[in-house]
């Protein structure tokens, strides 16, 4: 599966921003046979990266033991509206994808 | 179905293999570990101290192995980084974040967890590691077949 | 006037009445397919289902007892000991498999039985639709009068009781006698988990 | 010694388990509902809507749904109805393979190819009923009771779901026949009540979470067939829409809040 959408939510807490990403990713293990039995290759999203207003804030390498189509929460400091917030990944096949959100 | 794909790509995503590349560092020693001892050592991280200001919200019982949910988060002060190991997974590392100046030490994510085991969490914080776990049971659920 | 306006109700749908068994098994036969080995002869209503279905799985007392009756002369016993191995019992306890139309014909079924029962104390994922079955053969012993109903009882449940909600797991053909024995011994060998 | 210590602490946690168990896995759906990807096909869905196909190349944004042409609010809330075009009762999936049809230009046997999809790639109905279902977020659920044939379709239903049939002899109600009852861990709705019926069918399309696959009702009345071991019900059958019908107007009342998240 190539990357699929990404969809992301910004809001603001009491001192904080709340930011949720989803992203399309099978996240496949390599330990996964398909129906004929065939061994499902590894393809996995291995960095992950947060800005907030062109500056990285947080960097993330996982494994493929994240499950399909992730979803990540974190909380950014203070935060106000029009704060631009981008996030990225890049996976072992070398796919990659942004989505960036301004807060509201 | 691609062509949708590639249509909803082009509203939402932007390409950026430039600047990405540069960051691109995964530690593949560390994540090819087969014991969270190997991939602490990979890591770098020597002794680590028990923690109750590192904690770890997840349910004791997941009804699926496939997605678990943990949310971490660590009140130590000058914490710069979150490690999750999973301890019976066949790669036990499952993540690393690293906080610059601007984020929380907060995440929440799902993780696939192979059998009953335990989640354990590593702060770093001003050059010294903590550290906090708990089990989680993964039980079978449903009809059979 | 109200009485009027709902008489006239009633009267605009004069052939409203509920469908009856028979009515929904010919519904069926229209919209189902076979698949696999899921034949049509599947939605074939039998007396004892019909009989349950009409009745809301309540029959009159006679009438259970007349279809109970029937339903034992189904039972057919192995020769010697009804004794099997609990260990495979326990996997059979597990599976789920079987006689679905994805199931492969020809490959061991499983007996489902975890999804509805308590067994092993070790298994804590278990349905609770039947009763616990946990320490059964505790207080039973494994004599050949308890052997004899624990494998007719998995043969055909509905021997026991017309309209159980189990499986006739021997009548359907869904395990074979060899497996059977194999629960019987799951339930009733002292050194299987159930009677720890 | 050690033996009977390691049995002391597995019976005790056996006492515990019935109490404790249950606010677990609570839990555990909750956090997993808070962390659905379900919206990412929403997404999806909307796409498909919006995309010509067919030999007539147009898009379904003119399929009317029982609210008006191209109508989205409410519509999956108001279904199963009765449409005149068709002459019959049509659920959400029937009345899009219909417009796929009569609209789109496409053989029935082109729709319906691929019904249900995979992890990797949901089929088109599923991407499009959780998108169309999205759009009632809030609304009651109300399907058609009014009509001769509406009335007939409930009362199918309701027959379907009390009718003993197949190789092991299941109705519905066998397993979602009594309160308090469980297959495994997964506790079963009656959902010939309204209190149960309403929360679970407020939810259906959904996200599998076992399978991160988007399921619909048409999947579930399927898969419950199977497991039933049937024969397989033909796809938006009048058998199928019947016992969703049922289903709905049991759980009439309850403001729709899917798509949801399944185990």
């Amino acid at each position: 599966m190539a990357a699929g959408p990404m969809k992301m939510r910004a809001s603001l807490g009491t001192g904080f921003t709340d930011v949720r990403v989803l992203m399309t990713h099978p996240m496949e293990t390599g330990l996964r046979k398909d129906a004929d039995g065939k061994v499902v290759p590894q393809h996995f999203i291995q960095n992950l990266t947060v800005k907030l207003n062109g500056k990285t804030v947080l960097d993330a390498q996982i494994s493929q033991a994240v499950s399909r189509n992730p979803v990540f929460s974190f909380r950014l400091k203070g935060g106000a509206k029009g704060d631009k917030i981008e996030v990225s990944w890049l996976d072992n096949h070398g796919e990659s994808a942004a989505i960036e959100t301004v807060v509201a | 179905m691609n062509r949708i794909r590639r249509a909803l790509l082009a509203a939402l995503v932007f390409a950026i293999a430039r600047p990405l590349a540069a960051l691109a560092a995964w530690n593949k020693e560390a994540f090819s570990a087969k014991t969270p001892g190997e991939a602490l050592k990979s890591l770098g991280i020597g002794d680590a101290a028990p923690a109750k200001d590192l904690h770890i919200e997840a349910p004791e019982i997941a009804e699926n192995g496939a997605v678990v949910p943990i949310e971490i988060s660590s009140a130590i002060p000058g914490t710069t980084a979150l490690i999750v190991l999973l301890e019976k997974n066949p790669f036990p590392l499952t993540a690393r974040f690293d906080f610059k100046e601007g984020a929380l030490p907060f995440v929440k994510l799902n993780v696939k967890m192979a059998e009953t085991a335990d989640v354990r969490v590593l702060a770093e914080a001003g050059g010294k590691y903590y550290f906090a776990k708990q089990e989680i049971k993964i039980t079978v659920g449903g009809c059979g077949g | 006037m109200r009485r009027l306006a709902l008489l006239s109700a009633v009267l605009a749908f004069p052939a409203m009445a509920d469908p009856t068994p028979a009515d929904v098994q010919g519904i069926m036969q229209r919209d189902f397919h076979p698949r696999g080995q899921a034949t049509m002869d599947r939605v074939v209503q039998d007396g004892l289902q019909r009989v349950c279905t009409e009745t809301r799985d309540r029959p009159p007392a006679d009438v259970a007892k007349a279809l109970e009756a029937d339903q034992l002369k189904t039972i057919v016993y192995p020769e010697g000991s009804l004794m099997g191995d609990w260990k495979r019992g326990e996997a059979i306890a597990q599976s789920g498999r079987g006689l679905t139309w994805n199931d492969k014909p020809g490959d061991p079924a499983g007996g489902s039985c975890y999804n509805c029962h308590e067994l092993s104390p070790k298994e804590l994922s278990h349905g609770t639709i039947g009763p616990s079955l946990r320490g059964f053969g505790k207080t039973r012993g494994t004599g050949p009068e308890v052997q004899r109903y624990v494998y007719g009882k998995i043969y055909n449940a509905k021997a026991y009781n017309a309209c159980s909600q189990m499986p006739r797991l021997g009548a359907s053909g869904t395990l074979t006698a060899a497996q059977i024995k194999d629960l019987v011994a799951l339930l009733l060998d002292p050194a299987s988990p159930v009677n720890e | 010694m050690k033996a009977l210590a390691f049995g002391a602490a597995l019976a005790l946690s056996c006492a515990a388990y019935g109490q404790d168990v249950a606010k677990e896995i609570q839990r555990y759906r909750q956090m997993v509902a808070e962390g659905s990807p379900a919206e990412l096909f929403e997404l999806e869905g909307e796409e498909l809507w919006k995309k010509p196909q067919g030999p007539k190349s147009v898009s379904l944004q003119r399929c009317d749904l029982g609210e008006g042409p191209g109508v989205l609010k409410a519509a999956y809330a108001h279904l199963p109805r009765y449409f005149k075009d068709a002459d019959r009762v049509m659920d959400l999936e029937a009345r899009l393979v219909h417009c796929m049809v009569t609209q789109q230009g496409r053989s029935r046997e082109d729709a319906i190819a691929r019904l249900f999809g995979t992890a990797d790639r949901p089929s088109e109905l599923e991407l499009l009923s959780i998108y169309i279902a999205g759009q009632s977020r809030g609304v009651r659920l109300e399907p058609g009771m009014s009509h001769p044939k509406e009335k007939a379709s409930y009362e199918l239903g309701r027959a379907l779901y009390f009718h003993r049939v197949g190789a092991w002899d299941f109705a519905c109600a066998s397993c979602h026949g009594d309160e308090g009852k469980r297959i495994r861990m997964q506790e079963l709705p009656v959902l010939y009540k309204p209190q149960y019926a309403r929360p679970v069918m407020a939810s259906w399309p959904a996200y599998r979470i076992s399978t991160s696959q988007v399921i619909t009702l048409q999947w579930r009345m399927n898969d419950c067939y199977r497991q039933m071991r049937t024969p397989e019900p033909d796809f938006g059958s009048e058998t199928t829409v019947a016992l969703i019908h049922f289903l709905n107007a049991t759980a009439h009342g309850a403001p729709y809040q899917g798509p949801g998240n399944k185990r």
